[in-house]
């Protein structure tokens, strides 16, 4: 029998890796920072996957609510951190991109000379 | 009961990942991973983690959303009001996408 | 070229996770906490006050990695303004408001603006009691701008005016920090401020000040960012820009 | 007491109240006198620092719940190595980078950059550690993009591409860590890494090195920084080249040193150290535009820095960091010069130059001297600091240490060469008389930098007493 946890590392590597492939391997500009958007997804849930129990409950108190077997809030802390970062970046990088276009006209990285690799 | 409905949601989530990676047209690719931004945030709920799904779905799926629409539109030649049509929009990117696709390993 | 590079080193990476990391895929999931977790929450009552654990730990176990990833916010914010100087057409007006959105859409939009900034402040505002706080309270704000601005409604964006906002709820959110070298430890983003009673609004010290404190610099950043990215040159078009 | 903390809190503030202000005058003002407060508590501290590290506590909660901060001697001698060099990049800056409404915008950046270095070198907690190096990621792309001309705008995204690679990676280590230790504290992961089993610490050792690698430029993902390095304004490049990649080398290998001490990664990074010096110097010998032959040689002055690191011994680690010192300074001066032959000549080609020394004479002589410095001529900082990693490198023994000193040998030759072309080109002929020399602030600013490279080797004997402690901070974790 396959548990939760299994499924979830194995969905976020799978993203993590179909990310950076599309990274790797796109030529389309917006293309590359999809596959970083994806990867990112990818990452996000393995970190929210370290701090899952079997049938965890949601770190918040509340009146009457039972206090045990709660998952562990600090993953989540730190993916609130990562989503947050992950968009500065995002956000900068299509500026980027869009300013790139301006100059070339293009957002094909074959046909600008800098970004062949 | 969880199980069965993370496993569906992470095949979803493998399949729309590879169509936003792959898909033909730009928009689509953007839209549907706004969409795999939106699953996720699901299935965060899903594993007791709701402040996470809230800033995924508020920052992953739509303010990230509007900055890819925002550079699909400046990354198209002059824009007129013509071009606006969805339609036009998705020729454009996917003759963009199949000249990219015909390149062998280069 | 880069085909072949992407996938040998992605097949690489793959083949080294399935063969050495058994510990990722083997176990099942886990039934109880063994990290750092299970302290905070023993101790999230006395020492935050927050009936939120991720908040209190985002706030305050962990405030400096918060305190990082605002200024990574205002840092790409900052970038973001800078490179969209560079821009000579205006998007803005080809984008919406070339095509009138309409009496119901625009006026529709308006009436929406100050309930999406409510939900907002909301949402800052119980950070510590349910899920949510600075960040997407932020986000929705920033939203709502967004969707006055969606609907070719124009407006005029008050650009020195965000960068006051972003300037002071950043200072705020220090001067709040440095508020705990007064308290006895003398350190940074120490919860010197009054607790309250646990799981009522007025408690938790001074998280909810911090949470407004990021949600005012991020609707103020992530406002910069759209409008920028809509409206780019201000200097140079502003004129052009203008009402009929 | 004043807490370590303002090392982190100062730039940032004045960062936040540049924006607040928007006033040209008070953001350089702001961004000079900060740095240059900084520097002076970071001397005021690193007495205490040399006996024993300074742990800092922040928002009250201690160690494995908390974010564990510490001020050591290692820590300490970079924070005032940034202070120092970023004060006079800063009043180099003032007469280089154009007046013009962003020009705020980019003191508050070099600032926000500062707050990360600073946060870098004192940061205990590995998650905090991919804060900070995300924030001197992102204000690196910002920077480098500066002057929008195609070149940088291309540089910029290939660096950001290739940062948000490591950085994913980088998670994928922190993601790791976790698991296996449970907390995110430095100290507590090393102790779980020890019994963890070998393959899984492999793995987290090498993401990590991966995904940190790209910023600290190390051999195989280094490829972002000859144009990156290039295209940047030249005040950026110095920052850039002068300590930030530095920086990013120590703490990379001082993560890797203590946290993955399970794992013998040593052996490897001679490797790639080695690998570097060539790729770097060969690349370099090609060159026709100058900042990118300086670029290069940043490259290779890595792969050196990193060789001595790895060896192993406490004389290696101790050249190594001298070897830093030297190369930030005579860096730092090298670019901010090329800065000015640019502006003067409107090129980047050192064809370009031809004469050039008669008309900027200050300049083209600190230039020679820095250039000398740095290929190791002897009275200079430079050839102690060689000599000093070739011995120790010579006292290790071994055939990778041997392969690593003919390497660098024969890189020097390398380096020698092509630095003594550009200053032939620079005195070839008496071009026209007319005097360009730099401005006044920026002549200062590299005269500084120079006097570093020149009479470092008079440091030598007094620093010999702080270096121990500083060399042993990148085997600790206090």
């Amino acid at each position: 029998m396959i548990s939760t946890a299994q499924i979830l590392y194995g969905t976020s590597f799978a993203l993590i890796i179909i990310g950076l492939y599309a990274v790797l391997s796109q030529r389309n500009l917006i293309r590359i920072v999809i596959g970083l958007n994806v990867a990112d997804v990818g990452i996000n849930i393995l970190l929210v996957t370290l701090g899952y129990i079997e049938g965890g409950r949601v770190p918040i108190f509340a009146p009457g609510q039972p206090t045990t077997n709660w998952v562990d809030p600090v993953p989540a802390a730190l993916v609130l951190t990562a989503i947050v970062i992950g968009f500065g970046v995002t956000a900068l990088m299509l500026t980027l991109v869009m300013r790139l276009y301006a100059k070339y006209g293009t957002i094909d990285a074959s046909r600008i000379r800098g970004l062949k690799w | 009961m969880t199980t069965w409905i993370v496993l569906f949601i992470s095949v979803l989530l493998i399949t729309m990942a590879l169509a936003a990676v792959f898909s033909r047209s730009l928009a689509s690719a953007v839209i549907i991973l706004s969409t795999l931004s939106l699953f996720a945030a699901l299935l965060f709920v899903l594993v007791a983690a709701p402040d996470v799904a809230i800033t995924e779905a508020a920052i992953g799926s739509a303010l990230t959303t509007v900055v890819f629409v925002l550079a699909l539109y400046r990354t198209k030649d002059a824009p007129s009001a013509d071009s606006r049509s969805p339609k036009n929009m998705a020729d454009e990117s996917g003759n963009a996408a199949r000249s990219v696709q015909e390149v062998p390993h280069a | 070229m880069r085909k072949l590079t992407g996938l040998l080193l992605m097949g690489g990476f793959v083949l080294y996770l399935v063969a050495l990391v058994p510990g990722m895929f083997a176990p099942e999931t886990p039934v109880s906490l063994e990290s750092i977790g299970k302290d905070i929450i023993a101790t999230t009552e006395r020492v935050s006050g927050s009936a939120n654990v991720v908040t209190a730990i985002v706030v305050q176990y962990r405030g400096l990695d918060t305190l990082g990833e605002v200024t990574v916010l205002f840092v790409s914010a900052l970038g973001v303004a800078i490179l969209a100087s560079g821009f000579k057409d205006n998007v803005f007006k080809t984008m919406f408001a070339a095509d009138d959105g309409g009496f119901v859409l625009q006026y529709g939009g308006r009436f929406l603006m100050p309930f999406i900034v409510l939900i907002g402040v909301y949402i800052i505002a119980h950070g510590h009691l349910s899920p949510g706080g600075g960040f997407p309270g932020g986000v929705l704000i920033a939203t709502a701008v967004f969707i006055v601005i969606l609907t070719g409604e124009s407006v005029k964006i008050p650009h020195r005016l965000l960068s006051l906002l972003e300037g002071a709820a950043g200072l705020g959110f220090i001067g709040l920090g440095a508020l705990g070298f007064l308290g006895a430890d003398q350190s940074f983003l120490a919860n010197t401020l009054p607790k309250g009673e646990f799981m009522t609004l007025f408690s938790a010290g001074f998280i909810p000040f911090i949470y407004a404190m990021v949600g005012i610099k991020v609707a103020s950043e992530l406002t910069t960012v759209v409008a920028v990215l809509t409206q780019a040159p201000h200097h140079d078009t502003a004129k052009e820009e203008g009402r009929p | 007491m004043v807490s370590p903390m303002l090392f982190i809190i100062a730039p940032l503030a004045a960062a936040f109240l540049m924006i607040f202000i928007n006033r040209r005058g008070a953001a350089l003002a702001l961004s000079l006198l900060t740095p240059a407060g900084l520097a002076i508590l970071g001397v005021s501290w690193l007495p205490a620092t040399l006996v024993r590290a300074q742990p800092i506590v922040v928002a009250s909660i201690k160690a494995p719940l908390g974010i564990p901060l510490s001020l050591d001697a290692l820590g300490a001698g970079m924070a005032i190595l940034v202070a120092v060099s970023s004060v006079l990049i800063v009043l180099y800056s003032s007469s280089y980078i154009h007046r013009g409404h962003h020009e705020v915008r980019y003191y508050a950046v070099v600032m926000i950059l500062l707050t990360s270095a600073f946060g870098l070198v004192l940061t205990r907690d590995i998650f905090n550690l991919f804060v900070f190096f995300e924030i001197l990621c992102i204000s690196s792309y910002i920077l480098v993009s500066w002057e929008q001309s195609g070149a940088a705008l291309e540089a910029s995204f290939k660096y950001m591409v290739l940062g948000s690679i490591g950085s994913t990676f980088l998670l994928v280590s922190i993601a790791l860590a976790y698991k296996a230790a449970g907390s995110l504290a430095m100290a507590d992961i090393a102790v779980a890494f020890d019994s963890a089993p070998r393959g899984y610490v492999i793995m987290a050792a090498v993401t990590f090195l991966f995904g940190v690698g790209v910023e600290a430029a190390i051999f195989p993902v280094n490829s972002w920084l000859p144009d990156a390095h290039s295209s940047a304004p030249s005040s950026i490049s110095a920052i850039l080249s002068g300590f930030v990649i530095e920086l990013a080398l120590v703490v990379t290998f001082r993560v890797l040193n203590t946290v993955f001490a399970a794992v013998d990664v040593l052996p490897l990074l001679q490797i790639i150290a080695i690998a570097g010096v060539l790729v770097g110097e060969f690349s370099a010998f090609g060159q026709k535009d100058l900042k990118r032959m300086l670029a290069y040689s940043s490259i290779s002055q890595i792969g050196i820095m990193l060789f001595a690191l790895s060896l192993g011994s406490t004389a290696g680690a101790q050249a190594g960091l001298s070897h830093l010192l030297m190369h930030a300074g005579a860096k730092s001066a090298l670019f901010l010069i090329a800065g000015y032959f640019i502006l003067r000549t409107g090129s980047r080609l050192i064809d370009d130059y031809t004469g050039l020394g008669y008309r900027m004479p200050v300049s083209a002589a600190l230039f020679g001297l820095a250039a000398l410095s740095l290929v190791g001529a002897p009275p200079l900082f430079g050839f102690f600091t060689k000599f000093q990693i070739l011995a120790a490198a010579a006292a290790t023994g071994g055939g990778l240490a041997w392969f690593g000193i003919a390497s660098i040998l024969s890189g020097t030759v390398l380096e020698a060469v092509y630095l003594f072309r550009v200053i032939r080109v620079l005195f070839a002929q008496p071009a026209e008389r007319s005097r360009v020399e730099m401005d006044l602030p920026a002549l200062v600013s590299v005269a500084l930098f120079t006097a570093l490279v020149v009479f470092g080797a008079l440091l030598l004997p007094s620093l010999s007493s702080m270096i121990g402690p500083i060399a042993d901070g990148l085997a600790t974790l206090h």
